[in-house]
């Protein structure tokens, strides 16, 4: 007989559908949660036969809200299978726009999809918990700001990609096409003000949230915390980057326990099938597969910007390792393992990217017209792996002789994270709802905070589709009577 | 912002990627526009949403919903008919929604095949064969996911369509134009175009807006992208060798992707008046092949390794053929 | 779809009504369709009866559509046309379904051919519900003609053109009209001698008041189309001044340059720098060979121009370029011969004694190199047996799979001559005698009286490797005698190789500079094999003699007079009507991709540069649609055989087909 | 044709001819009695370069199991070299149709000139003989909605 049930279907403001059942027992308290993702494109399938060089614009079409980050990795993964090291230039232009991509992207999560929550506070009501809520509240011309920085994101990207959404210019063995120094002045003049921004978005968090007693007992508290591994691209130095470089990963007590190079993720991560759901649940091979368990003896991991931060040893930019530093020592050393304090974290990521931005778009090589170098070798096999904003992507193909795909592998941004999102939703759930506790609107935001913080994508991760629902919560009684219906509207 | 006298707006995606949204977003200010001269009663990303709302409303209530992403699953075509039934004006938006876009791809195998692949790749444990279900008993109780189809379906196989607005996704700058005419119309200064037609896009295809050099076209060979030593700047894609879809492509993008010195890829779709896209561009192809001797013919040709992908690589779903026989017999 | 469509199944007697349940069809299709207003079956619906049924329902039943099930539209699509058009009905609103040809002639089973004929019609009427009115496009002709080729069927042509009163420009690439025929001694079977009977048609070109010969001359380019062409003449620099030359030739008799001639000669004997190719040539104005003339060579001589008496000489003329307009063209450009190199086992080249057949005409001819008279090599040696073979290069798969048609009676001419002649014993070589015209096969007997040996069979060999005896010196073939079933060695002194007449070696990009077809051999295609031998599939260009296919001389000259008179009638109507089967290019939708420019072997289609669009020009275009299937912005669109006729046919023609299979 | 697997099976094929040469041939194995399978419907275009693989891929769609598309010998076109492009559209298209599944077989090429009704009549029955071998193709008729249930069923396995 069915235990009491609560169903949160669909979830809102997040990028993706997705769906929530919850379990109560007799005694009213959380049973059980299932996080359920309703959705399959079978780009893995449909991608085979299709000549690799396409790869970068039919993945784009996994998710057009990272469009940019699966042109990336396709593109690395092509460069790959073709044996050919594109000319440094190419790189250049594509981290370049990486960068800026990473500045819009992550100005648009925390302002329209985790700032409502910070900003207006989980209990305010839902008709001004949205961006438009955040702008009255923060003031209009930061809201101008914010359409600023996707506007001038969307601009570097066009220049470069040749498209705002699904740019289609990087081919194996670099790009189709460069760009004139006209074009780099603007594009440096827009970095230029891009790191105001995200110094100001800083500065921001730091008024609102961090001088919030309430907000930071919320983000140190129990509710949000799990200690699981950490993944993140690191350079050499192991510093984060966001285009290249080995994949460092950490385990819940801040050692490091290894890196991996793209063609060696097979030996770090295994995936794993559940029945009730489309989406499948990374884990480290190493560790194991254990259950929606954290700890050092269970394989989940994460792969967010807060992992990110906790795998690496500091920031490439001067600016953006300050805010590094500061970071942990007011969460208290590393590792973090407060999920809230992601948001944080993605605001010195933008800070990063911003930089970075005006780096390479002051880099003298970047306007040269050497960005294509032509394939001479026989296509083979290929891994390319860029860090998402929603987590580590990695693309593998493999391919004939004549560079048409015979194999396709993806394992996307979201989810990396798809195991530690179920567990963050059942704790917060158990810690939200218990005996006799009226299931109330804010109830379901807190626990649906839980999952925002990953700003999990399952655009991306199911290649279905980004949206937000409205939510409903329909409460059973044992008998499976609704004995209460809770509506956010 | 409660309901108000204003025609109410919807916008919605099924089998999409979130695209058409971000371009929607892209029209930037222009945004105000559409809220001050609608009520914006549904839409995902700029806002919550009243789902149960959009079912308690009226029939026709909504003045103007834009539809975009495929049918690839049960839950899609609900929705679809939720909005259908609610909407005066239903636009198929962006390539999913009028021609199933990339993921209609799917339709050239069996979805078992999707299945076989997603959950048997090489960095899947799978000893198990476990494949997701539809219906599942778990300890608490039983959970639902939605069925997915075997063969993905356009807006318009599953409802009726009244406008289509090609592009992956649309250019902002056509969104911009299509909701000014839909102001200038509720202000009674314009006319809508008639029911079925085409809107945002241009009349002619891509080579229209294209700036490059054309000449009479004589191919000896197709080459792939990368394998051009320095793509020229000024001249035609096609006369380099370069599958160009452009040619067979609806007009309206500015030629973005050939200005960039890619190729395009044919997210417009097919031109005013032509049924099926990638039969035109087929028969467009063979017209430029410069040799009567079927050999050479035939080496010229494996030029295209994969010539359904690169003739329907957004279309197929609207094709005459829609699907492969693989997909629809399952086999 | 609102038509009134009126369907009419004809019986043709049993025909069709043998095999096709005629009334059946006819309930089935006014039941089946609600736009069908009238459903008939009849037994000759070609019949005047049968015609008026039509007539009469158009008007009282105000039919809008036609189809007729009948034989093939090929032989009486024209026929209900008409009937359309005379109750007021547009010609092009009827459509016609062949169930006699395509269906009652080719199907065993009765109900089978019932089931394909109501598919058929259903496609038909599904298509017809899409026909547009149309009306042909009248096109104006200007009279001017052109006629390429100076020989016997050119000349035909222009001097009944130019009788008729209408302007000729004839065109030759030499530097006399006359073609082959001016080199022969004399014709079968009459034996005629072919220079009196040609010489007074040459006179009469060269004289002609309606007549500009254009000599040593060639055609370039041709734009427009019919009544409209605009044709582009390279005139060869003669080095001499027409208007000056009185053809008095001191000139080529001073001349100290001699060459070899090959063309004229066939390379048997020597001309001037200077020269008209022969006596009677037409114009007689010399003219000059720049190769070899040792002016242009060592800068020093000019002979010519010393002697010339009224300084016509000029060594500074160039080319000349003439722009023309005409109304319609003839082609009559002849035809080469088969070079026997080709078949090495004859020894032609190698054994001198080897001749072609041209070479034996010149030999024969009294004008020719010996003055008529037919000796060896050696210039001196009458020859005491001569063998004749037929069929080199044709008849033969590695060469020719044709029979050259005038080998034969050219062979048996020959064989005369020779014994005429010399007195020599004639043998012929042959696989078969062909003798199918006027008085050709009593010229056989006669022949065979003389006392010329025929031996059937095909020469294996030509050599002068004598086994025995006799056979030294001599020349022997090696033949199998498929009479007498035996292989037979002939010693002879002369052979003479009946070779192969060719299409002319450029006869396909002839045809591509005028817009018409050459089949696989080389040959100019015909509208039609037996029904329009000498018009092509494009309007205004007509083809006469052998470039149309190897034929003798009276059959050129029936040639020429055939074209003559279609280019006549057509000059005569003043303007023509062409059937409005044509692609059109809707300007907005095109995107001047430029993909259609390559496609047209007609040159209508050309791009407008300033606009950047591709336009079709109407009259040039000839229907066949290929531009259409293949304008990728669907802005190409086909008259009477668009996108939604032929689709409509499709479905409606299955439609019925699945009904049918259930 | 009784002894084959499909004998119950009557293909419907579909042809297209110019109006030149295989029209003309079509008319002249009228003429000559000879006598074709009647699974087959002729169409009539002004030259095989009007066709367009639309047309082929409607007829397939529309129920066809074949598509038999004839025209003048090369080098005879009316339209001088029109069938060339016919040769390459045709190699092209049967690319295509291969990977959807359809055998490049059910789509053949045939040069035949007015002459040769004959041959024509022999490559029709050829032709009706190898669909035939090859079965029914059944495309469903998109028109109406999919039975997605009863093609699931086919589709996957009953888990899902």
């Amino acid at each position: 007989m069915d235990k009491q049930r609560i169903t949160i279907d669909p979830i809102t403001r997040l990028e993706g559908h997705g769906k929530i059942e919850i379990f109560l027992n007799e005694k009213g308290e959380v049973e059980n949660t299932y996080f359920q993702i309703p959705e399959l494109r079978g780009f893995e399938r449909f991608c085979v036969g299709r000549p690799v060089e396409e790869m970068p614009i039919l993945t784009n079409r996994i998710c057009g809200v990272c469009p940019e980050a699966h042109h990336m990795a396709a593109a690395k993964a092509a460069d790959a299978v073709y044996h050919v090291d594109p000319p440094s230039t190419a790189k250049k232009l594509r981290e370049l726009l990486y960068s800026a991509f990473y500045v819009t992207d992550h100005a648009t999560h925390f302002y329209a999809l985790a700032g409502p929550d910070f900003v207006m506070g989980p209990d305010a009501p839902v008709a001004e918990r949205n961006i438009l809520g955040v702008i009255h509240k923060v003031g209009l011309e930061t809201g101008g700001k914010v359409i600023q920085a996707r506007k001038y994101g969307h601009d570097v990207i066009e220049k470069i990609g040749g498209r705002k959404v699904h740019p289609c210019t990087a081919i194996p063995g670099g790009q189709t096409t460069g760009i004139t120094e006209e074009q780099r002045q603007e594009i440096e003049k827009m970095g230029r003000w891009a790191v105001e921004f995200a110094q100001f978005s800083l500065g921001l968090f730091n008024d609102i949230v961090l001088g919030n007693k309430a907000y930071v007992d919320l983000i140190l508290g129990d509710i949000y915390t799990h200690a699981t591994y950490y993944i993140g691209v690191v350079d050499d130095q192991n510093l984060v980057n966001f285009y290249d470089g080995n994949v460092s990963v950490v385990a819940p007590d801040g050692e490091r326990i290894g890196k991996y190079a793209p063609s060696e993720y097979r030996d770090w991560i295994a995936e794993r099938v559940e029945p009730w759901t489309y989406l499948k649940f990374p884990y480290l091979k190493k560790v194991g597969w254990k259950g929606f368990v954290d700890g050092k003896d269970s394989g989940v991991y994460c792969a967010t910007p807060l992992s990110r931060l906790n795998a690496a040893d500091g920031m490439a930019t001067p600016l953006a390792q300050e805010q590094y530093e500061k970071f942990y020592s007011v969460l208290g050393g590393k590792p973090v393992h407060q999920r809230l304090a992601t948001h944080w974290a993605r605001l010195i990521e933008l800070l990063y990217a911003a930089e970075r931005w005006v780096e390479l778009a002051t880099d003298p090589e970047i306007t040269s017209t050497n960005f294509h170098t032509v394939p001479t070798e026989t296509p083979t096999e290929g891994v390319g792996i860029v860090e998402a904003p929603r987590g580590t992507l990695t693309h593998h193909y493999w391919t004939d002789e004549r560079g048409v795909l015979t194999r396709v592998n993806l394992i996307v941004g979201t989810t990396n994270n798809y195991a530690p999102i179920s567990m963050s939703v059942k704790k917060a759930a158990q810690n939200l709802i218990k005996k006799g506790t009226k299931v109330t609107e804010p109830v379901l935001n807190m626990i649906e905070m839980a999952f925002r913080a990953y700003d999990p994508c399952f655009g991306c991760a199911t290649h279905s589709l980004p949206g937000q629902m409205p939510l409903q919560v329909t409460i059973h009684d044992v008998d499976g009577e609704v004995i209460d219906v809770v509506r956010r509207d | 912002m409660a309901t108000n006298g204003k025609p109410k707006f919807a916008m919605y995606w099924a089998a999409a990627c979130g695209g058409c949204e971000i371009s929607v977003l892209n029209i930037h200010e222009k945004i105000l526009d559409v809220d001050a001269n609608f009520d914006v009663v549904f839409w995902p990303v700029a806002m919550d949403s009243k789902y149960k709302d959009v079912e308690a409303m009226p029939d026709q209530s909504i003045l103007l919903t834009l539809f975009n992403g495929g049918i690839r699953n049960e839950e899609n075509e609900e929705i679809a008919h939720l909005l259908r039934k609610k909407s005066q004006l239903l636009v198929a938006f962006g390539s999913c929604a009028s021609e199933g876009g990339i993921p209609a791809l799917a339709n050239l195998g069996t979805r078992q095949s999707i299945f076989e692949t997603a959950y048997f790749t090489v960095s899947t444990e799978n000893p198990a064969q476990v494949y997701p279900q539809s219906t599942y008993e778990a300890p608490e109780g039983e959970l639902h996911i939605p069925r997915i189809y075997p063969v993905l379906k356009t807006l318009d196989q599953v409802v009726p369509v009244d406008y289509y607005m090609p592009g992956c996704p649309p250019e902002p700058h056509q969104i911009s134009a299509v909701i000014d005419l839909v102001i200038q119309v509720l202000q009674g200064k314009a006319e809508l175009p008639p029911k079925g037609s085409v809107i945002g896009a241009g009349m002619s295809t891509v080579c229209d807006e294209c700036t490059r050099k054309r000449n009479e076209k004589k191919l000896k060979k197709f080459v792939r992208i990368q394998d051009v030593e320095t793509i020229d700047p000024e001249l035609c894609l096609l006369e380099q060798g370069i599958p160009c879809n452009g040619p067979a492509t609806r007009s309206g993008c500015n030629a973005r992707c050939p200005s960039v010195g890619a190729q395009c890829v044919g997210c417009y779709g097919p031109a005013e008046g032509v049924i099926d896209y990638g039969a035109r561009l087929m028969s467009s192809f063979a017209s430029v092949i410069d040799s009567n001797d079927p050999e050479e013919v035939d080496r010229i040709l494996n030029g295209i390794p994969d010539p359904a992908g690169q003739f329907y690589r957004f279309n197929l779903a609207k094709s005459i053929l829609r699907a492969s026989r693989y997909a629809w017999k399952g086999e | 779809m609102s038509e009134k469509i009126g369907v009419y199944i004809c019986h043709c007697g049993s025909n069709i009504a043998g095999k096709v349940d005629v009334e059946e069809v006819s309930r089935w299709a006014k039941e089946r369709f609600p736009n069908v207003a009238v459903s008939r079956d009849y037994k000759f619906m070609c019949s005047s009866p049968g015609q008026e049924l039509i007539e009469q329902d158009i008007k009282e039943h105000g039919l809008t559509r036609v189809v007729v099930a009948a034989c093939s539209p090929h032989l009486h699509e024209k026929t209900f046309r008409g009937a359309c058009e005379r109750a007021g009905l547009n010609p092009y609103l009827f459509e016609m379904v062949s169930v006699r040809e395509h269906v009652s002639w080719v199907t065993e089973d009765q109900i089978e051919a019932t089931i394909k004929s109501k598919a058929l019609i259903e496609g038909a009427i599904h298509r017809v519900a899409y026909h547009q009115p149309l009306t042909p496009i009248r096109v104006e002709i200007n009279p001017n003609v052109m006629v390429v080729g100076g020989g016997v069927a050119g000349i035909q042509a222009a001097l009944e053109i130019a009788d008729s009163g209408s302007h000729v420009f004839m065109v030759e690439r030499e530097p006399s009209i006359g073609g082959h025929m001016a080199q022969f001694d004399k014709t079968f079977p009459t034996l005629d001698c072919s220079a009196c009977i040609l010489t007074p048609k040459m006179f009469d070109v060269g004289n002609h008041p309606n007549i500009t010969l254009l000599t040593w001359s060639e055609v370039e380019k041709v734009d427009g189309y019919v009544g409209n062409f605009t044709v582009r003449v390279r005139k060869k620099a003669r080095k001499v001044n027409e208007d000056l030359c009185t053809g008095c030739l001191v000139c080529q008799e001073k001349c100290p340059k001699r060459v070899v001639d090959n063309v004229f000669e066939a390379g048997m004997s020597r001309r001037k720098a200077i020269y008209v190719p022969f006596p009677q040539a037409v114009p007689n104005h010399p003219v000059m060979d720049v190769e070899n003339c040792l002016y242009f060579k060592t800068g020093r001589c000019k002979v010519c121009e010393k002697v010339c008496p009224t300084g016509a000489i000029d060594f500074t003329q160039e080319d000349e370029i003439l722009e023309l307009n005409i109304g319609n063209i003839i082609l009559a450009t002849g035809y080469d011969l088969f070079d026997p190199k080709r078949i090495p086992q004859y020894g032609y080249g190698k054994l001198p004694n080897v001749l072609t057949s041209l070479e034996f005409e010149r030999l024969t001819n009294a004008s020719g190199p010996t003055n008529g008279e037919v000796y060896l090599a050696d210039g001196k040696t009458a020859p005491k047996a001569i063998g004749i073979i037929h069929c080199v290069g044709s008849r033969d798969k590695n060469y020719n799979e044709y029979c050259s048609s005038i080998c034969c009676m050219q062979s048996l001419k020959f064989a005369h001559l020779a014994h005429e002649k010399t007195g020599a014993q004639v043998y012929n070589f042959y696989i078969d005698i062909r003798t199918p015209l006027k008085d050709y096969e009593e010229f056989y007997n006669r022949v065979l009286d003389e006392g010329t040996i025929f031996v059937r069979g095909k020469v294996g060999e030509v050599t002068d490797m004598a086994r025995t005896q006799e056979e030294e010196g001599k020349l022997i073939i090696q033949v199998f005698d498929t009479l007498a079933g035996v292989q037979r060695r002939v010693p002879v002194d002369m052979v003479v190789l009946s070779v192969a007449i060719q299409p002319r070696k450029d006869s396909v990009e002839t045809g591509k500079t005028f817009g018409i077809a050459c089949g696989a051999q080389g040959w100019m295609i015909e509208r039609h094999p037996k029904l329009d031998p000498v018009a092509t599939m494009t309007d205004g260009i007509f083809i006469a003699g052998c470039a149309q296919g190897p034929k003798d001389i009276p059959a050129s000259v029936a040639q020429g007079a055939a074209a003559a008179a279609r280019v006549i009638g057509r000059i005569q109507q003043g303007n023509i009507m062409l059937e409005p089967i044509r692609a059109t290019i809707e300007e907005e939708r095109c995107s001047g991709c430029r993909i259609c420019n390559s496609l047209c072997p007609f040159n209508a289609i050309t791009f407008d540069e300033v606009k950047e669009v591709s336009v079709i020009n109407e009259a040039l275009c000839q229907g066949c649609g290929t531009c259409v299937a293949a304008c990728p912005a669907g802005a190409i669109s086909g008259t009477h055989y668009s996108n939604e006729q032929i689709l409509a046919q499709i479905e409606g023609v299955l439609d019925h087909a699945l009904l049918a299979v259930k | 044709m009784t002894d084959n697997p499909t004998n119950h099976f009557e293909p419907v094929v579909l042809g297209f001819t110019c109006n030149w040469c295989s029209y003309r041939a079509a008319d002249g194995a009228g003429l000559a009695r000879a006598k074709y399978p009647p699974n087959i419907r002729l169409i009539r275009l002004m030259c095989s370069g009007r066709v367009d693989p639309q047309f082929i891929m409607k007829a397939l769609a529309e129920g066809a199991d074949g598509v038999l598309v004839t025209g003048c010998h090369p080098g005879d076109c009316h339209y001088i070299e029109q069938n060339y492009k016919t040769m390459r559209r045709y190699k092209i298209l049967s690319r295509t149709l291969e990977q959807m599944g359809i055998e490049p077989q059910r789509v053949r090429l045939v040069w035949a000139s007015a002459a040769e009704g004959l041959i024509l009549a022999k490559e029709i029955a050829d032709f009706v003989e190898e669909i035939r071998e090859l079965g029914p193709l059944n495309w469903p008729k998109w028109d109406k909605p999919l039975p997605v249930e009863v093609l699931s069923e086919e589709a996957v396995p009953e888990e899902i």
